[in-house]
């Protein structure tokens, strides 16, 4: 940060401005595959549910709920940090990282069930009870969209990570904590991210 | 004021050039990356000219051509047309003009020169090693089956939309936050909104296409079909995803120009814009409509009659705001006392050739009328027209206006005239035949071609070589002036701007303590006195 | 913002928590109804409902001043305008 | 004064009937660009003229243009383009509706050539020939990539997009002969992708007008007749050394290789192409490949005549629809 700025505040407040526009540019990144997976839709129609219906609801819901829950922990996190009560701020963060954890394996779990079906991306597709090539369309878009949202939330653990070590070695206190705040936006941004895949990928059938 | 060393000799040695946070360095760092991008590009484009020269096998085979346009194509856009102007001279100037020390995130900053370094490399490496011939729009399904390496190339140009997001993040919180006391959104000067607005569409547009070609890139390596044909796909989807990208990208390729015309028109004119909220707002305007036109490019592509209908109108609202810039800039030169020299050339330049691109623009949004020209020469024409005639025109008017500011000397304005015409005119020779060409119906990217067209391809490439000539000038007379121009005070032109209010070339943190600005920077009507420096007589009261 | 440290309560996080997972609760229940061409237009109605929910309580995106705003409402609407786009031009053809 | 704007501007001659009323709407735009071009140019120069000085001339008060006249001038070039708008969309419609009594002609686009099927089961390649005064509808697909047909002289084009059916119509005016050129991108030799229209008077044509329904599935009879596919396959349902056309089309060919696979035109197309890369389980790999020997529209009618055995019983029922499936079924109804 360069001594640009006078003081504390307008660097902060130029950083929470920075990252908002990041996360803009980010949440974009999925809008190309929000338009494919309505134009497919709306191209594919009824073969196109039918693929919808073969994924599993209660996984997905699960996974809903586990970052929901997450998400509510990073929030807590910071509501702790505000009163300084660090221990239960990193024991919040370590909640989340657990709960990250869990939805990948939850996912990983999905995606070898799925692969072991032979629902695999594009040409390696060979599911022979869903032939029709608006199923192998859904498949390819729903590993795109879910592979994509995977990578964001391994790389929102990595900040969690990274913000528990900065707890512990006492970085972060109730007078400075953007990192922490700028961490948790980040990582809301992947649970709103999963909250409008989870209708489209699994619901909607 | 105690004389601060420049900026140029603020640090010595190789390794503060390299890790510099220094906004002015990582301006010129850029200049100097983008220029020798601009050299490849046209080394490619004189002998993509020299082949077309007869209708068959001139110089090399087809291959060897296709690879050639799309090369031309892909470093001209993302090496140098998007980086061009915001890069360097937005990094450069956005911060004096606002009166900052430097831009909000220094070291994101170096980050993103940083980027595209590694990104101009990957993609040259790529070009060197098998190139690509799928044209710089990557179509689906033939960027899927070339035998090209599409893959790498794509990994190149999504880590320069990197770079290109990084940098519009810093503008954008550098202009909401840093601006000097008492400076509202209405007193910083138009080249800022200019940089401003375009930073908005980097940011909001390039995450779309690093999506596209992410996907054409893995479909091309390992075949995950989502515009295969053969999977089910549908190839029309990657036109939709490319130019939802693309169009606003042309608009982050002229916006800056823009921006240098206004600071260009006002200070030779010494008259303060006519309407300055028009053109604020004009540079929001084509921000954000721009983004809503990107149908108009795939009205035979097979697209709904219903789609063509609805981008047809809506790429006629986008016209308007550039239309607004072109009659504010004309009106302002009215009752001003104009001084000409070359930055004001490239400006009458820059009205014709824009004026006359942007019309032949809207002639191609009108649908019937793209039926017969789309993926014509005239298409080709159309765009070169406002990226060359518009952005590489502002490009070269920006590297005149600011030379004195950036190295503290002046250039030869004769030579500076006569080079300018030379461009210009070799333009002019170079592209309107390729509107007849167009209209003849002769399609893009055609290695042979009917032989009734090759008189005017003949003619094009005489254009294109006294173009050539004309670039080769400009460099070596600016090169002259960098060493043996002779030394100009704080402000030549008589700008009221506040880039010229600091010394030059400016001091490593531009200003000894924040400056506060009572002179307006399109106040022309205080009083001058002939004093030579404004900033001189602001600090004294 | 991390002025002087203030006492922030904590019911608001959990109360919002808890209309999330009944949000999510109650998407789950309508889908199992299947109510045809209407579910997916529900479903992602409760999508966004809990989309600001986190926005507004978890990010407490009102702290952020105007522009972050600005942000999210451009993102959401030029992500609208994409699916409309293509989704118009396969289903007009 | 339409021959002389079309010579001035290097237009082709005007073949089709739409090109006329196009080439107009041309003349207009393009010379209200070229006049605002000039326009703004010269009012420039006449303010760098008339203007001229140095900063130390006395000071000249702002120009201060009423804000209504701005908002005139803009609205007014807003009003122009929104006219240009209307006649062009309404042109493009024009274009993009094919009038009901066309002939219908099938259009193959593959690399570097182009095929035309007529409704008599005749085929040819390069050469496109039609009667002058009836309107023509094309029907086109590609075998690989984007191509776009375009015929300058008739001011019509149109993208040929693999895996879909697009279409293009023109009548024209009177014989002559006109390029064909491929305007999209294509690959290697995109610029040697050309073929010729020959525009015949109708008299000549008389024998071609027959109706067309299932007429391309009758050609493909005569070409597995011709091509020896006969030997191997039958079309009555008893599977012969080769499995049986009838009831092939849309059913589960098991693989060989495991697995399998829907009988689509893809996977015909391939398998006559490359007979052994997903051989029918339970058939001997005898089959010749036909690469290079059978044209891309004698591959489409072999197509047409399987897709028309299917209700012919034997096969177990079409699981799928064709791959073009509702995704792609073009704005006009293709005769099946």
């Amino acid at each position: 940060m360069s001594e640009a700025y006078a003081d504390r505040a307008s660097r902060e407040h130029a950083l929470y401005l920075g990252m908002w526009v990041f996360l803009g540019s980010e949440t974009l990144l999925f809008a190309g595959l929000f338009g494919l997976y309505s134009a497919y839709r709306a191209g594919y129609g009824q073969p196109f549910d039918e693929a919808l219906r073969h994924n599993e609801q209660w996984l997905g819901s699960v996974n809903t709920l586990v970052l929901i829950v997450s998400s509510f922990f990073v929030a807590w996190a910071v509501h702790l940090t505000r009163n300084d009560r660090l221990r239960g701020a990193l024991w919040s963060l370590v909640a989340v990282v657990a709960l990250g954890l869990t939805f990948l394996g939850l996912k990983a779990f999905e995606y070898t069930h799925h692969l072991r079906e032979g629902i695999a991306p594009g040409a390696l597709y060979h599911y022979d009870l869903l032939p029709d090539p608006a199923a192998r369309i859904f498949f390819t878009l729903y590993y795109f969209m879910t592979g994509l949202h995977a990578l964001h939330v391994v790389a929102g653990l990595t900040v969690m990570v990274w913000l528990i070590r900065r707890i512990r070695r006492r970085r972060i206190d109730a007078h400075h904590h953007t990192e922490l705040e700028l961490g948790g936006l980040y990582w809301h941004l992947v649970d709103i991210v999963w909250i409008f895949l989870w209708p489209l990928l699994y619901l909607t059938g | 004021m105690t004389a601060l060393p420049d900026f140029w000799r603020a640090d010595r040695g190789l390794r503060s050039w390299l890790l510099t946070t220094d906004h002015k360095r990582i301006g010129v760092l850029f200049f100097i990356g983008v220029s020798l991008s601009l050299l490849i590009g046209g080394v490619f484009a004189l002998l993509l000219r020299l082949e077309l020269l007869t209708p068959d096998r001139t110089l090399f085979s087809a291959a060897t051509y296709n690879k050639l346009f799309t090369h031309h194509g892909i470093v001209m856009v993302w090496l140098f047309m998007i980086p061009a102007i915001p890069a360097t001279f937005g990094n450069f100037f956005l911060p004096i003009m606002i009166g900052a020390k430097d831009v909000a995130f220094p070291k994101l900053n170096l980050a993103s020169f940083y980027v595209y370094a590694l990104g101009a490399i990957v993609t040259l490496v790529a070009m060197i090693a098998g190139g690509v011939d799928t044209g710089w729009t990557f179509y689906a399904p033939y960027s899927t089956v070339s035998l090209g390496r599409v893959g790498l190339v794509a990994t190149g140009v999504f880590i320069l939309g990197v770079s290109s997001i990084l940098s519009g993040i810093n503008f954008i919180v550098t202009t909401h936050t840093l601006r000097a006391r008492g400076l509202g959104w209405f007193d910083i000067p138009l080249f800022v909104w200019a940089i401003y607005a375009t930073s908005i569409i980097q940011v909001l547009a390039t995450p779309v296409l690093g999506l596209s070609l992410a996907l054409v890139g893995v479909d091309h390596v390992w075949g995950l079909g989502l515009f295969d044909p053969e999977l089910g796909g549908d190839p029309v989807l990657f036109q939709h995803l490319f130019w939802f990208y693309s169009h606003p990208a042309v608009y982050i390729m002229i916006l800056p120009a823009m921006g240098v015309i206004s600071e260009v028109v006002s200070t030779f004119s010494h008259n303060p814009p006519l309407s300055y909220r028009a053109i604020a707002y004009s540079s929001l305007g084509i921000a954000f409509v721009g983004f809503l036109t990107w149908g108009h490019h795939m009205f035979v592509a097979g697209m709904s009659t219903f789609d063509a209908g609805l981008f047809g109108i809506l790429s006629m609202f986008v016209a308007i705001f550039s239309a607004i810039k072109v009659f504010t800039w004309t009106a302002t030169l009215y009752g001003g006392r104009i001084v000409f020299n070359t930055p004001l050339l490239y400006f009458l330049g820059f009205a014709f050739l824009f004026v006359f691109g942007g019309m032949s623009g809207v002639a191609v949004a009108t649908s019937s009328l793209d039926v017969h020209w789309h993926d014509t020469y005239f298409i080709v024409a159309h765009f070169h027209f406002i990226m060359v005639g518009g952005t590489l025109t502002g490009f070269l008017a920006a590297i005149h206006y600011w030379f004195p500011k950036i190295t503290g000397r002046g250039y030869s304005e004769r030579w500076g005239l006569v080079s300018a015409m030379m461009v210009t005119l070799g333009f002019f020779f170079t592209f309107m035949p390729q509107f007849l060409l167009g209209n003849a119906g002769m399609p893009r990217r055609y290695y042979s071609y009917p032989d009734r067209f090759q008189w005017l391809n003949v003619l094009s490439t005489a254009g294109a070589s006294v173009l050539a000539l004309g670039m080769i000038l400009t460099v070596g007379y600016l090169a002259a002036a960098i060493f043996r121009g002779d030394r100009t005070g704080a402000n030549p032109w008589r700008s009221r701007c506040f880039e010229w209010r600091v010394p030059s070339p400016p001091p490593k943190h531009n200003f000894a303590e924040p400056p506060v600005w009572q002179i307006g920077c399109y106040a022309y009507d205080v009083e001058d006195h002939g004093s030579d420096d404004v900033g001189a007589k602001e600090a004294a009261s | 913002m991390s002025e002087p440290p203030r006492p922030s309560r904590g019911g608001r996080y959990v109360l919002t928590l808890a209309a999330l997972v009944a949000l999510t609760a109650a998407s789950w229940g309508l889908a199992q109804l299947h109510l045809g061409e209407l579910g997916p237009a529900i479903a992602l109605g409760i999508a966004a409902a809990k989309a600001s929910l986190v926005a507004l309580l978890f990010m407490e995106i009102d702290r952020y001043g105007t522009a972050s705003r600005v942000v999210a409402v451009v993102t959401v609407v030029f992500i609208a305008l994409l699916c409309l786009g293509t989704g118009a031009d396969v289903a007009m053809r | 004064m339409n021959e002389l704007f079309r010579t001035l501007l290097g237009l082709p001659e005007q073949a089709s009937t739409v090109a006329t009323q196009i080439d107009y709407l041309h003349y207009v735009v393009i010379t209200t660009a070229l006049l605002g071009a000039t326009g703004v140019a010269a009012a420039i120069i006449f303010c760098l003229y008339r203007f001229r000085g140095d900063a130390a001339t006395e000071n000249h008060r702002g120009p201060s243009a009423p804000f209504w006249l701005e908002l005139m001038a803009v609205g007014g070039l807003l009003g122009m383009f929104l006219a240009f708008w209307l006649v062009g969309f309404r042109q493009y419609m024009t274009l993009q509706t094919p009038p009901a009594d066309a002939i219908d002609i099938y259009v193959i686009g593959k690399q570097w050539m182009w095929s035309f099927a007529y409704p008599d089961g005749t085929v040819s390649n390069v050469e496109l020939r039609v009667p002058a005064g009836r309107p023509v509808r094309l029907l086109m697909t590609s075998r690989d990539v984007i191509h776009s047909f375009y015929v300058p002289a008739f001011r019509v084009k149109q993208d040929v997009v693999p895996g879909r059916m697009t279409s293009l119509w023109f009548e024209a005016r009177r014989p002559g002969t006109y390029d064909i050129l491929c305007a999209e991108y294509c690959g290697l030799s995109h610029s040697r992708m050309r073929g010729r229209v020959v525009v015949v008077p109708p008299s000549q044509l008389g024998d071609r007008e027959g109706e067309q329904s299932g007429d391309l599935a009758a050609t493909g009879q005569r070409v597995a007749a011709e091509r020896g596919c006969l030997r191997c396959h039958t079309v009555d349902g008893t599977p012969h050394i080769g499995p049986t056309f009838a009831g092939l089309w849309g059913s589960r060919v098991p693989l060989i290789s495991g697995g399998s696979v829907v009988a689509d035109g893809a996977y015909l197309t391939e398998s006559m192409m490359d007979p052994l890369a997903k051989l029918h389980a339970g058939f001997p790999p005898v089959m010749p490949s036909y690469f290079g020997r059978l044209s891309a529209v004698e591959t489409a009618a072999l197509v047409e005549l399987i897709r028309s055995l299917r209700d012919r019983g034997g096969g177990d029922e079409p699981l799928a629809p064709a791959p073009t499936g509702s995704l792609a079924t073009p704005t006009t109804e293709v005769p099946r």
